[in-house]
């Protein structure tokens, strides 16, 4: 069995994490599966975090179990919980269920070729990746050697990433934002909201706004910190944008609206994007290859390892904005259905 | 100092086995939100503390822990009451004695 | 004290998996959403616990701050779902029976 | 500065959409223009690009300066401009530049009030392809991917109504396709330890007997067919295109697929080599069946279609079938048509689709009933129209018979008469589809040239539509009588050295 | 036996893979649909992340005492880095892929009323 140092929490986590999977597709409810996929996601991220991946841990934990499950309980909000569902089609789930149980054990068949799991000699660990750990004192001064990897190694796929991120603000923007006189003028028409929602509690509201400044703050703190600690750019920016979610369900939309307009909030996604790419090409304008940011030593102070390192911080910040600021939009867009006005 | 993480930690084990027990074994929405409330709550902040004690760490780490567990102190019951209200405004009919 | 907190870890996970019959028992969607906010506060103290067992705590630490901020923003949301909707529709079999 | 001419190729669609969705907000009549002129750098840049591989062979780019490392290989992300991407890069540049041009008017009629991003998403859709073709990364082509794939589901929902439906059965098999090729390369990843193609290609001849190589060379053949919409995957394909608005379907048709297919060539033949896939001939022969099959069927469903849009789109089902076939002919005439192919196809495709969507412009529609008199409404349109239905065809000055005839070359040395007929049938349906619009555009109305007959006005769709169109349905027979000198100086040593002795 | 114990991560990455893939190919409703893409999508993750794991490894960040004297580092004290920034890449892509997969489900369902795949279909017909 292997050794790693928490094998036994992984293997049952393991098995856990199938159960999850498997209640998460047989609740007849779709909140309950909801639900029940969130927890499905923490468990996954102790997974990770147990085989020493704790960036993606971060991540899992914000991206995955936080934010997208709440994007899931605000799409049930505008629409139902309810699973109609007829009798029949059993045939063809039995069809599926063979064709899925077949390409699992054509998947099986590969299994004795790899690795032990855990082997510190397999190809994956043995050929490119220790040049990364050795080498990004030296290249980047980042003793956080996911951070240098991410941002600088293999930059151009966090550009990418991020890019992603835009596109599925823009994308869902454009399929669900409906109301089309307020398209034309820009700006959403200011009408007079009530303070307070009678429904609306008043204990959540209070420790919401007692939690919101922390989480802001523990949010700068994963951006700036992650050279040297799990955390960046993603993290601290799925943070930030969830603490503006957290006041948005605490309170209603319009409390959110009125501090971050429309425009404002598209605009910002795309001005991270954009502080991501335009650092990029100002190393092209530099002499160096593009995302080589060891050319702006002459602007940002230090050597060139340490401009790699500032470089670094730049695009983080670039990262955060954009993944803010298109979590919370995609958030208003899913929870009022387009409409910018009340939901979830 | 160990001790006490010791101890700490095991009640900690308990009272999470009580909240489990009450969980499944409670006949209504209300009574396990009252087990679960609870002895989550209190379970969680014992094991923490006795982390706290139990491994030799800094100041900063162990002040991150403490804001853990200020922030489940808040968040926790803050939680419990928004489910119980949703589970009262949902129509959660609350179990008597002489139902079934 | 390695081995008292991977015994604690496994005893943990355990209780978590009886939490988790709850959870598929359901009956109502609101039992699963306390199963499951339980389920997740007890995750903030497995993540501490593995940080303990690498001899790396000050690692995790952040994560599980951020772990119990982000379990306290779904719960909310969860039970703003309710709040808003006033209705628990009837679930029309018992959870844990097979998808059809 | 030639040295940075790789990157440009991305960096201008990619910048010009993040400021196209800033100018959106404050003038919305600026987004096109950055569009274009983002579009134009690119298509340059490209074809520069052509002309300094034609002479020197491939060129390397090292983002962040990244380049290879004693013992361990590339370790950054490195991108490739080599004999098999750089007519693709030009072609996938030069077709969205024309189409941008070309779709402003239709945007403002069919998306008034809803375009605030839409050239934006435009971009960036061609920012992923272009991704995927230049790349030297398999990961990072799986992240191009997603780019491709996202904003085209956004592309494709502005159809509204069913293209609801459509797009999420779209986003359903595209991602499917894209998990199964990320599955395959991390089984390559596995054994091989890197991600560069040719540090890759080059560890794998060493490890032929390798079953979770083969498993992962598997995954991602069948990722990719589903991103092509091959066979077996093709569901989701002809109601996507059919439901998307006009101007979406102008750029997503002759593009998306192309670029799957190139993904195919690429992974089969740099990363895996060419004795690779003669060494597994079950799955040879079983591609070779599909092909034929996807163009049998393929062919049969267009006989029955009675809307132009979706007709077109399964031209564009049947035209893979002749790529994937091409490319598991495994040899050199076989291949070469594959590739040859692939530009044809994309060149082909976005002219059909710019004539139907000039159709549909002034007709509102495109079923086949409303076509009555379209002759003598769109001459010129329709003289487009014919030119490319012939390069479909494959008559022989375009560039449709050229890559056709390589094809049924290759399909003769390998002897796989199956898929000869499957060609021949193909082009049979497809010159009976076009005589059949001839006949209901042409001959169904009374002819207004015999006195007593009422006039039918001229009524061609606006010369910023007209003029792509013309030029494109012209590029076909140009880039026919060009496919000679293409072949020669840049296909030929795109062909595995293997093939050609 | 032993190989299928010594891997057992890629076992239970095998099983989650294929529960989403059913889920995504043989449930009807779209936001099973979507829920059954995520599972896939985490499956993959979890097959990268467990060929990236190392026995006895910390996480991969140096520490304090590394840092001054980069001589000093040992390969094999740290995880794979490389792997986990992958997975940090395919973990945003994923939760992109489900937002507009849920943009778009609710758009369908403010059509037809219903999640359902056969409803949908029936009233398109209509």
């Amino acid at each position: 069995m292997s050794t790693l140092p928490i094998w036994q929490f992984d293997v049952l986590l393991l098995v856990l994490v199938v159960l999850f999977a498997v209640v998460a597709l047989s609740i007849r409810n779709l909140m309950g599966a909801a639900i029940v996929f969130g927890a499905y996601s923490f468990m996954m991220c102790l997974i990770w975090a147990g085989m020493g991946a704790v960036d993606v841990a971060f991540t899992e934990a914000a991206v995955g179990a936080g934010v997208s499950t709440v994007f899931v309980v605000s799409t049930l909000y505008n629409t139902s919980a309810t699973m109609r569902s007829r009798p029949g089609g059993l045939a063809f789930k039995l069809f599926i269920g063979v064709v899925v149980t077949i390409a699992g054990a054509f998947l099986l068949s590969a299994l004795p070729d790899f690795p032990k799991w855990g082997a510190s000699d397999s190809p994956v660990n043995a050929k490119v990746a220790p040049y990364y750990i050795l080498n990004t004192i030296a290249d980047t001064h980042v003793p956080n050697v996911v951070t240098s990897v991410l941002a600088d190694y293999r930059g151009f796929d966090t550009l990418l990433e991020t890019t992603v991120v835009f596109i599925a603000c823009i994308a869902i923007y454009s399929i669900l934002r409906v109301d089309k006189a307020k398209l034309e003028t820009g700006e959403p028409a200011a009408a007079p909201v009530p303070r307070y929602d009678p429904g609306d509690s008043l204990i959540v509201r209070q420790a919401s706004r007692f939690m919101v400044p922390f989480m802001q703050l523990f949010a700068l703190y994963v951006i700036a910190h992650g050279h040297y600690s799990p955390g960046g750019g993603f993290q601290g920016g799925v943070i930030l944008g969830a603490s503006l979610i957290l006041l948005a369900i605490s309170f209603d939309l319009k409390f959110l609206l009125r501090q971050w307009s429309e425009k404002t909030l598209m605009l910002l996604v795309a001005a991270g994007v954009f502080l991501y790419a335009a650092v990029g090409l100002a190393c092209v304008f530099m002499g160096g290859n593009y995302l080589d940011y060891s050319f702006l030593d002459s602007v940002l102070p230090g050597e060139r390892d340490m401009a790699r390192s500032h470089g670094i911080l730049l695009v983080e910040i670039g990262v955060g904005i954009t993944v803010m600021f298109s979590m919370i939009a995609i958030h208003i867009n899913l929870a009022s259905n387009g409409r910018f006005d009340r939901g979830l | 100092m160990y001790f006490l993480g010791y101890i700490l930690i095991s009640t900690g084990l308990v009272f999470f086995l009580g909240t489990t027990i009450g969980l499944l074994r409670f006949p209504d929405f209300y009574t396990r939100m009252h087990a679960a409330g609870k002895g989550d709550t209190l379970s969680t902040v014992m094991i923490l503390i006795g982390c706290i004690c139990l491994v030799p760490m800094g100041l900063l780490l162990a002040i991150k822990i403490l804001l853990i567990i200020n922030f489940i102190f808040i968040g926790s019951p803050t939680a419990t009451h928004a489910m119980m209200d949703a589970g009262n405004k949902a129509g959660a009919v609350p179990w008597r004695k002489d139902s079934k | 004290m390695n081995t008292f907190i991977t015994a604690a870890g496994v005893a943990l996970i355990g209780l978590m998996l009886l939490v988790l019959i709850r959870a598929i028992k359901g009956p109502t969607v609101i039992d699963r959403l306390v199963a499951i906010n339980v389920i997740g506060t007890k995750s903030i103290v497995l993540l501490l616990f593995a940080g303990i067992l690498f001899g790396q705590l000050e690692m995790f630490v952040d994560i599980a701050l951020g772990y119990g901020l982000l379990n306290y923003i779904v719960s909310i949301a969860a039970s703003r779902y309710y709040q808003h909707r006033k209705s628990l529709e009837p679930e029309h079999s018992p959870g844990g029976s097979p998808v059809s | 500065m030639t040295v940075q001419l790789p990157i440009v190729i991305i960096l201008g669609p990619l910048l010009g959409a993040v400021l196209a969705a800033f100018t959106g907000w404050f003038r919305p009549r600026l987004s096109h223009p950055l569009v274009v002129i983002g579009l134009a750098i690119s298509f340059a840049a490209a074809l520069k690009l052509v002309f300094i591989v034609a002479d020197a062979g491939a060129q390397k780019y090292w983002l962040g300066g990244w380049g290879p490392k004693q013992g361990h290989g590339v370790v950054g992300i490195q991108i490739t401009v080599d004999y098999l991407n750089t007519l693709l890069l030009a072609a996938v540049s030069g077709i969205a530049l024309l189409t941008s041009v070309y779709t402003r008017r239709l945007v403002d009629t069919e998306l008034a009030g809803r375009q605030r991003y839409f050239y934006a998403l435009f971009s960036l859709l061609v920012t992923g392809l272009l991704g995927i073709t230049i790349t030297g990364d398999i990961f990072n082509l799986y992240v191009f991917m997603e780019i491709a794939a996202l904003s085209s589901y956004a592309l494709i929902a502005y159809g509204r109504g069913r293209a609801y439906m459509a797009a999420f059965n779209y986003l359903i098999m595209g991602t499917m396709g894209a998990c199964l090729y990320l599955l395959g390369v991390g089984f390559i990843f596995a054994k091989s330890g890197t991600l560069n193609i040719d540090d890759v290609s080059a560890i794998i001849p060493a490890l032929r007997q390798s079953q979770a190589l083969f498993v992962g060379f598997v995954l991602i053949l069948l990722g990719a067919w589903a991103k092509m919409a091959f066979f077996p995957f093709h569901g989701w394909l002809p109601n996507a295109y059919a439901h998307a608005p006009t101007a979406s379907a102008a750029i997503l048709a002759p593009l998306a697929t192309k670029v799957a297919v190139y993904t195919m060539l690429r992974i089969m033949f740099t990363v895996y080599s060419i004795d690779y896939i003669i060494h597994s001939p079950g799955i040879q022969s079983l591609a070779l069946y599909l092909s034929s099959l996807a163009i049998v069927i393929a062919s049969f469903f267009s006989l029955t279609q009675t809307n132009l849009k979706k007709l077109a789109s399964y031209f564009v089902l049947s035209e893979i079938g002749y790529m994937v076939g091409g490319a598991w002919l495994a040899n050199k005439p076989g291949l070469t048509g594959a590739m040859v192919h692939v530009v044809a196809d994309a060149a082909m495709t976005s002219a059909l689709f710019m004539a139907i969507g000039c159709i549909v412009y002034r007709l509102g529609q495109a079923q086949l009933d409303d076509l009555k008199g379209v002759f003598f409404k769109m001459p010129v349109t329709m003289a487009a129209f014919v030119v490319t239905m012939a390069a479909l065809i494959g008559v022989p000055p375009t560039c449709g018979f050229f890559s056709k005839w390589y094809l049924i070359q290759g399909a003769a040395q390998a002897g796989v008469w199956h898929f000869i007929a499957a060609l021949l049938l193909s082009s049979l349906v497809k010159a009976i589809i076009l005589f059949r619009i001839i006949e209901i555009g042409y001959n169904r109305v009374p002819h207004p040239a015999i006195e007593g007959n009422p006039a039918i006005p001229r009524n061609e769709a606006p010369l910023s539509m007209l003029i792509p169109t013309v030029a494109m349905s012209l590029g076909l027979i140009a880039l026919g009588l060009a496919t000679n000198t293409l072949v020669n100086t840049i296909i030929a040593n795109a062909v595995p050295t293997a093939l050609t002795q | 036996m032993e190989k299928l114990i010594a891997n057992f991560n890629y076992v239970i990455v095998v099983i989650l893979m294929m529960i989403g893939l059913w889920a995504m190919l043989a449930q009807k409703n779209l936001i099973k649909k979507c829920i059954g893409m995520a599972i896939f999508q985490t499956g993959i993750i979890l097959f990268f992340i467990s060929i990236g794991a190392k026995n006895e490894a910390k996480v991969p960040i140096l520490s304090k005492s590394v840092v001054e004297n980069s001589s000093a580092i040992i390969v094999n004290d740290y995880g794979n880095p490389l792997t986990q920034i992958l997975m940090l890449t395919a973990i945003v892509v994923g939760v992109a892929t489900l937002g507009v997969g849920l943009a778009l489900a609710q758009k369908i369902y403010q059509q037809h009323s219903s999640f359902d795949e056969d409803e949908i279909l029936e009233n398109q017909r209509k």
